[in-house]
């Protein structure tokens, strides 16, 4: 679960890590104008309670307004903007509200007067079982980029994950990246408090890029990239998914259900079971030429949704549904008796192709044919027979003029 | 013969009077799997199948010898389980469940490493040398899939796994030892660290890998082979060629970041290092034909 | 820092593990008869609490009043009593505090009714350096005289420093104890409490011993013993040395200041530096036949405490002070010094046998024969000289009837 | 020839600005210990007697081969600093530092065994080998207890140890290695874990041991003579006879609980297993004599 820079921050911030002082504008259910508005609010509270280190003599206190969005490369997308005051600050809102993304909400910010920017990381390393803190002199830039081009910019601590981090691992990366002194000290600190977020958080990724050393040399959190473990979400209650995470109603209400679900613009919806399974008949759906509407997989502990599923599937706008399983214990019969109950209730306005097969097939395929399916056994060919069928309705519908 | 799990290979149950723990003990009884004891905290005293039941794995190996322990644990008590079954002496373990939180995975594969130990999963369907053993919960009775045979299997997935392997089977062949590494993003135990095994196992004659998008199993299997310390034929299918990059399609561990991960750079590695990939399932049985001609089996 | 009962009993309530509802009863500035009234109205306010399931029919609540002094065999010494009602248990702290012993406090608790009685602790071990739990289904005797008699009926359970008490281990320790359903289960939790108490007060030894079962099959610290490391006082601020952990006022004088100090009742003050010299020198006094009257030690970072160390030895009714150093850190020169301008300002009525050598000894010695004292070079010449002069004292005071 | 630390250890100092470590790292200088590089944080650059300072242990391994690390830290900060040497890869490590926490140490001695790692201390003078090197802060300069010569003297005492090697030396002998183990209840490395080291050491001729009541380690001597794997003479003095029982008097490891630690349990073993034990300090010499006659030394 990828929280938003706001959230990551919060989070950053209770475990003592300075961030900018700010204010959140919601923009799930208001106009453009009532969210310029608030915005423009949120300034004047900003600078009203601010000891104004940034306000130039006789002008305004500078503000950043942010998209909070799940997107890298927000920067060059439009969707930051610095202002002076609130008047600009609700154009620069005005301005990302018109880019055309979904934005969930707006963070304004107290933009701090910059010296520097570090990159600082916490994740961990599968091949080596240890946690890994990254840190480079070069902040704010991509961390790929940078490690593919600039290997040696980066510091990598590696931390024991039962002895945990010790002091002398922050301390010497402070020095490792040549700062000195105070802001080395506050350096090591961050580390430790980031450190401390990741294993208490239950983190895959605790990221913060840019780390701003102002010019009054402080250390300030300038992003944050905090990513939970969905599988210890149990233990981390305070994290809870939420529609503004996904993209679409449809990926939002999977997740709630807990079926893996992706979004596409094709016309061919996948009803898979076992991921490695689902990932290569997308691969073989693309191949041949075909385009997927979305990923789905109802199989494993999901293999008795097989209703839930196809409401998904029958969202989009798909010409075919194509089903393939080669399931173990998620068991072929149960699967295919759920296809047939479903399509009983739902009605369903457009071919399914059926792939079938593993525990109980043979009753399976019974069950199929019985409900007037052709039960395949072979991938490739449902896979053909399902582009076939797309194909078959573009032209049709071409045919028709309605694309 | 096999790797890591045989006729002979006495195993523990973890939570085999569980739902599931029972159905599948059941199974691998059925199949021949040894198993000869099991264990849930608070029955000792019951039988499952005719196996004995202990409160704890240090009471069951302190009753009766064991070499392997097989968990049908849910994965928030995973780590504590597997501990146990290390603390207690034994080296192998599988453990099928599929959400195991990423930290205590990373705690487990440590302690595992600083042991010498091999601990199989999570979010697989383990372990199994048909017609011999199981540790996990495969449909050894599916022929067209399980038959016993002499090529090693590696896989990160399920039902993909049944899709690959029936095709191995298709081209006349069987299967020695499977070990399904499972799909998460830190697998417990990796491709590589079983390579020693079927390079040793007069049994096999060639690997089929099965991988995916993500992580960097894969290269460190083209890296084996590179070095010379695995020197069967090896054929590689790696599902996700199209994935979209960022995005979370499949597995856990089957996510692009940057530049690590993607399919091009393990079928370049794989390549390169004289192992033969397939683009897709179908395309297995063909290669796999190929590569045991050319190093002398039929 | 060996807690009271009552202080480790605290501890463990607030880390979840059940003791008994109870009342402590400071014994420190007030009569015998004040005393007794405070726990009678303790006993009252227990009653009064109470929900009263061991209150026999008609009958008053059973009472346990315990001295709070740091012994062991309490029980035997009778120093723990059980009453019914206000009067019996004011009786019984009579009987206590007549029995001779310096008591700080008595605790007032609600008795249990127990079915049976478990033993566990937690401690660390040097050699394989990992914490280590012993339990046993036999409580509430002598963990010593148990492990001597029959240590199969012990159970240990070692604990990985970094990875901690897991699950497993907790769970199966109740089981081995041949626990069952809910006892084992809250025996488990008492374990793993009784664990973050140990690792979280940076305790050398954290002991309950009994834990009782009781007749409705709950699980409750009859006792406890915790001894909190010295070397960790500056990370559990909780803890602070109090005069009542001390025999004597000197004893806790000289836990202020840092100086080892042992009260005996002899007549040979030691006053020297390096713990394993002291306590040979203790050995050399008492196989010559002489008497120490107090072991101190005023080396390694004490060296220059000459003062403070000699106005402690003054305090006792010795005859002679004996100091013996053979200082590294410890410089003989500043210890020599120390010793010349104590004696100058507390003009000591007794002789002083001195034996300082190490770093600087010339210099030492010099400054010592300028005071008039004689430097020995022999440790044993030292002691020998320290028991001839309390004899001689000894012998004198016998002359005068003194003795 | 020597053990632990010999003329050409080289020698890293932590915490060698402080007043302590400058003086102490002079001391070793003089004595010529081969001390390569000091460790203050924040004070690179810097130089203490001509010894280059670096912010981190890592940084001065990075510029200087190390063999062994001195710490002058404080109690409180020693976990960290024992651990920063041996993750940058020392494997000798000597602490003086009086008053570590216990759960520390305990925590420093589990590391240090999982990397085969020596840390020595705390509460200790060190480790030296007379006219060769020091890790430590011994008044070598006192020729009557710190002659070079053939005997190996291990200790948990500081003036104590003054006391009884100078009756070694009085006997006519000198001091090969000197290794102070500390007074703690937890000592970082015990008695016998230099045993191997002493009786592969050609140098050393016999082994003269200053315990004290408390804990196991002259037990665990008395098992190494016992079997056959310490053969060189050994003489033993262990203070604390007439101390009261349950007290802790002197060091924190000098202490008796129920029945482990009694010199009386020490005395035994140690007599049973061939060592000769004194009652005074003054006894050592003449029964060291007595030992080496007995081994065939003069």
């Amino acid at each position: 679960m990828k929280l938003f820079e706001y959230q990551g921050k919060a989070v950053f911030q209770a475990a003592g890590i300075p961030v900018p002082e700010s204010r959140l504008v919601p923009c799930t259910s208001a106009s453009v104008a009532v969210i310029a508005g608030q915005v423009a609010e949120a300034v004047r509270e900003l600078t009203a309670a601010s000891s104004s280190d940034n306000k130039p003599a006789g002008g305004d206190t500078a503000i950043v307004v942010k998209a909070q969005l799940d997107m890298g490369g927000r920067g060059k997308a439009g969707l930051i903007h610095v202002a002076r005051g609130p008047e600009a600050a609700a154009e620069a809102a005005r301005t990302i509200m018109g880019k055309g993304y979904t934005i969930p909400a707006l963070l304004v910010e107290r933009a701090v007067s910059i010296d520097r920017e570090l990159y600082l990381s916490i994740s961990a390393d599968a091949t080596s079982a240890n946690f890994v803190i990254l840190a480079s002199a070069e902040g704010g830039v991509d961390i790929e980029d940078l490690a593919k081009n600039r290997p040696e910019a980066i510091r990598r601590v590696v931390v024991d994950p039962f002895r945990g981090l010790q002091g002398y691992q922050s301390r010497g990366l402070a020095y490792d990246l040549g700062l000195s002194d105070n802001v080395a000290k506050q350096f090591a600190a961050m580390v430790e408090a980031l450190y401390r977020v990741f294993r208490g958080k239950d983190a895959e990724l605790a990221e913060i890029n840019p780390v701003f050393i102002t010019t009054s040399g402080e250390l300030i959190a300038g992003d944050s990239k905090l990513i939970i473990d969905d599988n210890s979400l149990y233990r981390q209650r305070e994290f809870q998914l939420a529609r503004e995470q996904f993209d679409s109603d449809a990926a939002y209400e999977a997740a709630v259900e807990g079926i893996p679900y992706l979004q596409f613009d094709g016309d061919i919806s996948l009803m898979c079971a076992g991921a490695g399974l689902a990932t290569t008949v997308f691969d073989l759906v693309n191949y041949g030429g075909g385009a997927v509407a979305n990923y789905l997989e109802f199989g494993g502990p999901n293999y008795q949704k097989a209703q839930r599923a196809m409401e998904l599937c029958l969202k989009n706008q798909s010409s075919v549904i194509l089903v393939v399983t080669f399931g173990t214990i998620a068991r072929a019969d149960v699967m295919a008796q759920g296809i047939v109950d479903a399509m009983k209730l739902l009605k369903p306005d457009r071919p399914i192709v059926t792939c079938i097969r593993g525990t109980n097939e043979e009753e399976a395929h019974e069950t199929l044919r019985a409900a007037g399916l052709e039960p395949l056994l072979d991938t490739e060919v449902a896979v053909q027979r399902a582009i076939d069928l797309a194909a078959a309705r573009k032209g049709r519908e071409k045919k028709d003029g309605r694309a | 013969m096999s790797i890591y799990v045989n006729r002979e290979t006495r195993i523990l149950v973890q939570g085999i009077t569980g739902n599931e723990g029972a159905f599948w003990s059941k199974h691998m009884l059925d199949m021949g799997s040894k198993v000869v004891a099991g264990v849930t905290p608070g029955k000792e005293g019951q039988k499952v199948h005719g196996v004995p039941v202990f409160h704890s794995v240090a009471r069951a190996v302190a009753s009766t010898e064991v070499e392997a322990a097989m968990l049908f644990v849910p994965p928030r008590f995973t780590r504590d389980a597997v501990y146990e079954a290390l603390d207690a002496g034994i080296r192998k373990v599988v453990t099928i469940a599929d959400g195991i939180p990423l930290q205590d995975q990373i705690q487990i594969r440590a302690h595992a490493q600083s042991l010498g130990a091999q601990v199989v999963g999570g979010n697989t369907s383990g372990v199994i040398s048909p017609g011999a053993s199981m540790l996990g919960m495969f449909p050894y009775w599916i022929e067209r899939v399980y038959k016993p045979g002499t090529i090693g299997v590696m896989t990160r997935s399920g039902s993909l796994t049944n899709e690959v392997t029936a095709m191995v089977v298709r081209a006349g062949y069987g299967v020695s030892t499977l070990v399904g590494v499972g799909g998460d993003q830190v697998p417990l135990s990796r491709f590589a660290e079983f390579l020693p095994a079927y390079q040793a196992d007069p049994a096999t004659q060639a690997v089929v890998i099965i991988g995916e998008l993500g992580g960097t199993m894969e290269e460190e299997v083209a890296a084996e082979i590179a070095a010379g310390r695995f020197t069967k034929p090896l054929v590689a299918f790696i599902g996700g060629r199209t994935a979209p990059a960022g995005k979370r399609m499949g597995h856990a561990g089957a996510i692009v970041t940057g530049t690590t991960g993607t399919v091009a750079s393990k079928v370049a590695a794989l390549e390169a290092a004289g192992a033969l990939v397939a683009d897709r399932p179908s395309a297995v049985g063909a290669l796999l034909q190929q590569a045991m001609q050319k190093a002398g089996h039929q």
